[in-house]
Order: structure tokens, then C-alpha cells, then sequence
């Protein structure tokens, strides 16, 4: 595998989502970033559940709505309409992200363009002159909550690294990434840097390193290649 | 003082004075005072700060006062909307101002101007563009934090719910988000209420607004959804 | 009359009382100080209608319940049984007092030991070694209700002044005062000092000056002896 | 993570420690935590620095804990009772810690322990001896502000009406008090609730806590009131 093969190597987006999902513990609070991250509610793990936070002002949420069933003062951070789980509520803006800033929810999944190996996240703006910026929940979500996964594919569309040394886009926050979960391993960010955590079926360390913009360390999990 | 109820939106927001600061509640459609904001293109007074967590849909509502050329500066935290290109088009041009503000940067700064806090730390945007230029502080938990200022302003536009006649009001779902805490941090607060009942008929413990935080109410008993006008192709005026 | 026979001569505390309701506008938002200040609930003129913020979490507060009705929960500032009325609400402490501190109260009217010719207040504490210190919500009350009505006797009943160029006391805040309702006269705050408003009926200027230890200005209302 | 229901008071306060930071709610005896305080006392652990808005009324409750000398400082608004002597016997003689905050200051600094904010500036104190020694500054509205810091601790002691299995919780009107603020600031949050019911019982619109602030629960269906404590002439233990 090169990495002009990287991007449809190992795990599926659902496989990355189950992935993240196995590694939540029952009862946390979670909140999912709009995308990706959202397909990690639907594989939550027999016998866990996870109560889900949205900025916009509910603890609680429930799945997408039945057809005709949508109400739409009934929405999530990403404008689509949502439903309830029973034991919800409702609360303003500024309580809803003293949750968030105050270190009350427990997990948070975002996207990503680029994380670095110090935990740099950048998500929210390619620093081009004439975008449109747009930031969002991401920058207090990060500086939150108290552990912030990313999930992404390993590489960009046009093979580019998205796991690098330094950010060149702008950041979202620094040092914030605790882990990071791409279709080909699961990756540790510590104090040495990327840690792998595990591979993808088929994957294997090489070809993670081939694919990374910056070193791959393999600690106390040296050898381990948990194709499960 | 207490709250005076006004027969038309029109009426309520003819006090809105040119290059006023204006709190529109709302987060995209959700909460958003559409009848309001059409009045206020009605009024047709200019050069205003508008604070919203958006930019706006379509051509109604807070698209439709941004394209009617009303709004000189957006301070909100994602102006970026699928179903709008009007804010996109000024600022690509230079005739809007944006000061972009994280979303729980921005709830804070209003709770704060409504709570009479000037300024506050927080860790939110350290290390990233968006504190470049702010004064910051390492606390005693060796993190760093910003210094974030509160936001006073002239007028809060609010959709809710039901109100009773003191003033006291409940939102609907997620459609409470930015709406009560605008309510306290402007000078005039203009509440467009779905309900308006007895004062009484709200149990005090469920009130989300104490009345002290509005100035003005209007009865709008079948508010439009943004999403429907656009569906239906509408642009205001 | 002397500085001795002061403490006797012109309104009572209930006329006090009437002074101050009759000063504050219909639809108010007014937060009453325990003690003598509560009596101003009893004074309201016809037609008017005041809004009650008491600081542990209640707008709408109504008057002592009738004996049997009393509910332990449901008290005002003072740890005192109260009632609500239509219209009231509940709130959490810190959202109470983000009424106060934010200038959404009106009027809030408030005891003194010492109120200066520059609106500084002290009502909180004696300043004595041994005494224990406590001070509730007044710092807070001051620094953020828009208008400082105070209601007190204009002498200690040691006859020593009360309203003064300096407060010997340790101040609750500084230059808040707005306005001073004793039994003598009400007396204004002003840029240049205090300054007399209105006299209680039988009350001379000159009696108001000598049971006052700062300078009592007359403005425009120079000669105006409403004894009315 | 999620709550746990406890069966007795004595379990749910058994984890705290020695020299601990403790919210404990209420103003005066309204949403007073005094079957937790007592369990506390069963507890015996000492060296408790307490945050309340007073300090206790007769010898029952928090004043029992004072007079049982695991208190070695309070943090509170109005130390005076006319029902206790307990705190001010302590004090007097040297025996107890007080630091004094405005009662509005006191609610905020817990609110900003809650809510990630390290410190804020407020009006309230300024020119007074409790702005002594504190950093202040002058904003553009020419007002002196002082800055006061967050709260933060390691345990809450809160009671409420009623309480659900998600830990969702309502209160009793003024028994309300500071409670709410109080479960946002601590790193665990002990409730005991004079009613626990199943998720979904409380109307999601009139949840005054959500779960995510509440670690324990213990039912407590009928909370002694502390004067009728005190007008029977109890002490505890």
C-alpha cells in the first residue's frame, strides 16, 4: 500500500464510528460534531448508553425524527432536526456551554483537517483569504471538554497528510486532541507525541507511518497489531 | 418598569434608532423573531450592530434586513448558511463588518453584559487566531485564558413561546437557545410571544424570563417558519 | 428644637415609609431592605403597582402569609415567611443577583448607620474588632440597583449624626446613595453635596442643618417648606 | 457520568475527604442539605474548609458540623444567626476561618467555578474593605471593577424537590437559592431528593438542573426542618 491507497485502506467511516464507540464508557456525555461524528450514535455498544449534548441548548438528544414527526424548534447544533430521549432537557446558551467550558461533558468527537503531534486541532477554516469564516462551538467544545476525540480520514482526498507535525491551517486549539480515530488505526496523542493505540484489519505500522506527516511512536503496545 | 403590550411588531420596534446594537435571538430558524426582524425592515433604520449566532437563510428574516443594506457590522459565530449566500456576497465586498466570536464565547459575553460583568476569563479561542490581539492570563491551574468583554445593547429582538402579562416567558424546545439571555442585556427588550396569558398562569417555577428583562410584547399567535418561506420562495419585503 | 429632641420631631416611620412609596413609579422593580424598609409595601398609592425582587430568588413577592399558610420554603431575604403573587417567578442566586448587579432592579431601599454628602453608604458593619462581620447582599444591592433610596432616622439614638461629611464606618459602598428619607426631610444627593428635597411637616431648614453633620444645600427649592 | 441512587445518606457522603472543599446549599434553612450535613457529622471527617451563604442555625445541621469542629473555614455572605452562637463562639475565639463575600459575588464566583470561568470583574465591593488587596481596574463605562475568582470544590451538598433517574432535578420556590449553581462547581454533586421519579417525569422544559451536574442521589422522603429542630430543643448529634 502507497499512499495514493491510503484513503480506501482499512476501516469504513462506520468502522471508525464503531471504533470510537467501543471506547466511551457507559454513561458518558457526549458530543458529536456534525458529519462523521454523528454516525457514532449508532453503534454504541450492547448495554451502554450515552447521554448526547447539543450547544444549542439540550441534554438528552434522541435520533432523527419520523417523517411528518419534525419539529423545528426541535434541532441540534447542526440545524437538523432531532428528537428526545426520556430524561432530557432544555436550557439556554450560556448554560449549555458552561456545561461545555466548565468540563461537564465527558466526550466529544469532532472532524478534522489537520491535527498535530503536540494535539494541535485545526477544524474550522483553511485561512484562505476570501473564506467565510466560521467557528462555531468547536474552539469552546475543545477547550472543554474533557476528552476530545477526532475522527478522519487518515489522508486528505487529493493524499495529503492530515496527521502532521504543525498545523498550517489555523488553529482551533492547542494541545486538545486526546485521540485520533482514522480508517487506518487509532492513534494516541501523549506528551511523546502520535502513540498508535491500534491498526485497522490489514493495516499494518508501516503503512501508518508512510501515511503520517510526522513520527509514529509504538510504546508499550510495541508489536501489538490488534487486527480484532 | 414594567411591560407594555403592543398591538403590531411594527409599533414595537419603531423605537429602534439608527446605528443601534441589536440581540436577535434565534439559532438559524430556530427562535427567530422573523415577524420582528421584518418590522424592523419596515422601520428601515440603518447602520446597525446586529448579534446573532448566524447570518441568516434564504431572503427573509435576518438575510433579508442584512440585504436590505440595514446592517453595518455582525458580531455571531458561524455566518455560513446553505440556504443563504447574502451575507457572503457583502462581505466579499467589504460592505459588512464581522466579528467573529465562538459560540460559547459569544453566550457568555451576553449573559455577562445582562449580568452587569464587563469583562471575564475563559479558555475558549487561547492558542488560535481568534485571541490574537486579547489580553491573557495563566491562572493558578496553569492554563491559560482570554479576557472576554460583555455585550451590552440598545435592543433584543426575541421570539417566544407564551408570555404572561408581566413579562414572564417560556420558549419552545431548542428554540430557547440565545433568546433569554439577550432578554437581559439590552437596554429595550422586544419579545414577540406565540401566547400571551394571565399573569399567573405560568408556574413561577418553570418561568425561563422573569419579566423584569422585557420591555415590550407583541402578540404574533402563528409565527412563520423561515424554512417554509423559503420553500415557498418568498423574499422580504 | 435641639439636636435632642430630634429623634422625636416630624415624620414617623410609617410616614417615612409613605415618603418613600410615593416617590417610586408605577410598575416599578423595587427590592426592600429588612427592617424598616419593608414597611414601604404598606405605603403604596393608589393606582400603583410595585414588583418585589427579593435576592434569594423571587420577583413577584407578596406579603406574610396568614398564620397556618406559612411554607418554611418560600421566605424572603430576611429568612422571613412570605407570599407571591400572580405573575412571580424563581430563580437560582446567581441569576437573582445577575438582576441586581446587571441595573435591572429600579429602586432598592436600604437602612443606614452613616450616609455621606458624597453618597457613600455604610450599613453594614461597626467596624468593631470583636464584631462578626456579615454582609449579605447589600455591596451588591448598592453597586447595581439603579436608584439608593435610604430610610432612616436623620440622629443615633445617642443623637449623634447620621448623615455626615466622611463615614467613620466601614462603607457597604461609595458615592451610591441617592437620596436619604429620615424624620426630618428628604435629602437629595447630589454633585454638590446633600440637598434638602422636602421637609416633614413642623420641620425647619435650620433644624435639618443642625442634626446634620455635612452642609444641607438648598437649590432651586430654596424657601420651598412643603409641609404639606 | 451518569448518576447513582444510594440508599442512605451516610453512603453518599462516606467518599469525602479530610480537608475538602464543601458546597453546602440552602439560605438559612430553605434548601438546607440537613439529613447530608448530619451523615456528614456520622462521617466525622474534619479539616472542611464550607461554602453556605450563612453559618448555621441552632445546633442542628450546618452549625452541628461547625460545633463538631470539622469546620476549619467558612466562606459565606452573613455568618450571623439569630438562632446560633456556634459560629460566632468559634470565631471569636480563633478557632474558625471566615472569609467574607458580598452574597451576590459569592453566587457568581460559584457560577463561574461551574462554568470554566477563572475569574471575572464585578462593581459590587468596590471602595469597601472586601475590595482590599484585590486587583481592580476601570472599564470604558469609567466604573471601578474589582476581580474575583471562580469556586470551585470538591463536593456539593444539595437538596431538592424532586429529583429523576438521570439526576435531572427541581426545587421547592425559594428553597431553590444556590443550590442549582452550587451542583455545577463541585467535582461531585450529593443530592438528596425528597422524591426520586423515572426519566421523563419531569417536563424537559422545567428541568432547573440537568443530570450531567449530579453524581449521587439519595431519597430523603421526609427532610427535617431545621426549626422545628431548634423549637424542639434537638442537637445533633
Amino acid at each position: 500500500m502507497n499512499i495514493s491507497t491510503v484513503s480506501r485502506s482499512g476501516w469504513t467511516r462506520e468502522q471508525i464510528a464503531e471504533q470510537v464507540a467501543g471506547d466511551i464508557a457507559d454513561g458518558s456525555y457526549v458530543n458529536l460534531g456534525i458529519g462523521m461524528p454523528e454516525m457514532v450514535s449508532k453503534f454504541v455498544p450492547n448495554g451502554r448508553e450515552f447521554i448526547y449534548h447539543t450547544e444549542n441548548g439540550l441534554l438528552g438528544m434522541g435520533g432523527t425524527p419520523k417523517a411528518g414527526a419534525v419539529d423545528l424548534d426541535l434541532i441540534n447544533a447542526g440545524k437538523k432536526p432531532v428528537t428526545i430521549v426520556p430524561g432530557a432537557s432544555f436550557f439556554h446558551h450560556a448554560d449549555s456551554f458552561a456545561m461545555v467550558r466548565g468540563g461537564h461533558i465527558d466526550v466529544c468527537v469532532l472532524g478534522a483537517m489537520q491535527v498535530a503531534e503536540n494535539g494541535d486541532l485545526a477544524n474550522w477554516s483553511t485561512g484562505e483569504p476570501d473564506a467565510i469564516p466560521a467557528v462555531g462551538g468547536a474552539m469552546d467544545l475543545v477547550a472543554g471538554v474533557k476528552t476530545v476525540y477526532v475522527m478522519t480520514q487518515h489522508v486528505t482526498k487529493d493524499e495529503r497528510f492530515k496527521l502532521v507535525e504543525y498545523c498550517s491551517y489555523p488553529l482551533t486549539g492547542s494541545g486538545v486532541v486526546d485521540r485520533v480515530y482514522t480508517n487506518l488505526a487509532v492513534i494516541d496523542v501523549t506528551d511523546r507525541g502520535f502513540m498508535l493505540n491500534r491498526l485497522a484489519p490489514g493495516v499494518t505500522y508501516e503503512e501508518v507511518c508512510e501515511a503520517t506527516g510526522a513520527k509514529v511512536h509504538i510504546g508499550k503496545t510495541e508489536g501489538i497489531n490488534t487486527n480484532a | 418598569m414594567s411591560v407594555s403590550v403592543l398591538n403590531t411588531c411594527f409599533d414595537a420596534v419603531s423605537s429602534i434608532r439608527e446605528g443601534s446594537t441589536v440581540l436577535i435571538g434565534g439559532f438559524g430558524e430556530a427562535g427567530s423573531p422573523v415577524e420582528l426582524i421584518h418590522a424592523l425592515i419596515d422601520h428601515g433604520v440603518r447602520d446597525l450592530t446586529v448579534v446573532n449566532n448566524n447570518a441568516g437563510n434564504g431572503e427573509v428574516g435576518l438575510a433579508a434586513l442584512i440585504k436590505n443594506r440595514q446592517v453595518r457590522k455582525m458580531i455571531c459565530s458561524f455566518p455560513k448558511s446553505s440556504r443563504s449566500t447574502v451575507f457572503e456576497q457583502l462581505y466579499r465586498s467589504g460592505s459588512i463588518e464581522l466579528e467573529l466570536v465562538p459560540q460559547g464565547t459569544l453566550a457568555e459575553r451576553i449573559r455577562a453584559g445582562g449580568a452587569g460583568i464587563p469583562a471575564f476569563f475563559t479558555a475558549t479561542s487561547i492558542g488560535t487566531q481568534l485571541a490574537i490581539g486579547k489580553e491573557s492570563r495563566r491562572f493558578k491551574d496553569s492554563r491559560d485564558y482570554v479576557l472576554e468583554f460583555g455585550i451590552q445593547a440598545d435592543v433584543a429582538l426575541i421570539k417566544c413561546a407564551t408570555a404572561d402579562e408581566k413579562g414572564n416567558l417560556t420558549f419552545n424546545k431548542t428554540a430557547r437557545n440565545f433568546n433569554p439571555i439577550m432578554c437581559t442585556a439590552a437596554l429595550e427588550t422586544i419579545v414577540q410571544a406565540s401566547e400571551i396569558v394571565k399573569a399567573g398562569e405560568i408556574d413561577p417555577e418553570c418561568v425561563i424570563t422573569p419579566g423584569v428583562f422585557v420591555n415590550k410584547l407583541v402578540h404574533v399567535p402563528s409565527p412563520v417558519s423561515e424554512s417554509q418561506l423559503i420553500e415557498d420562495g418568498i423574499s422580504y419585503p
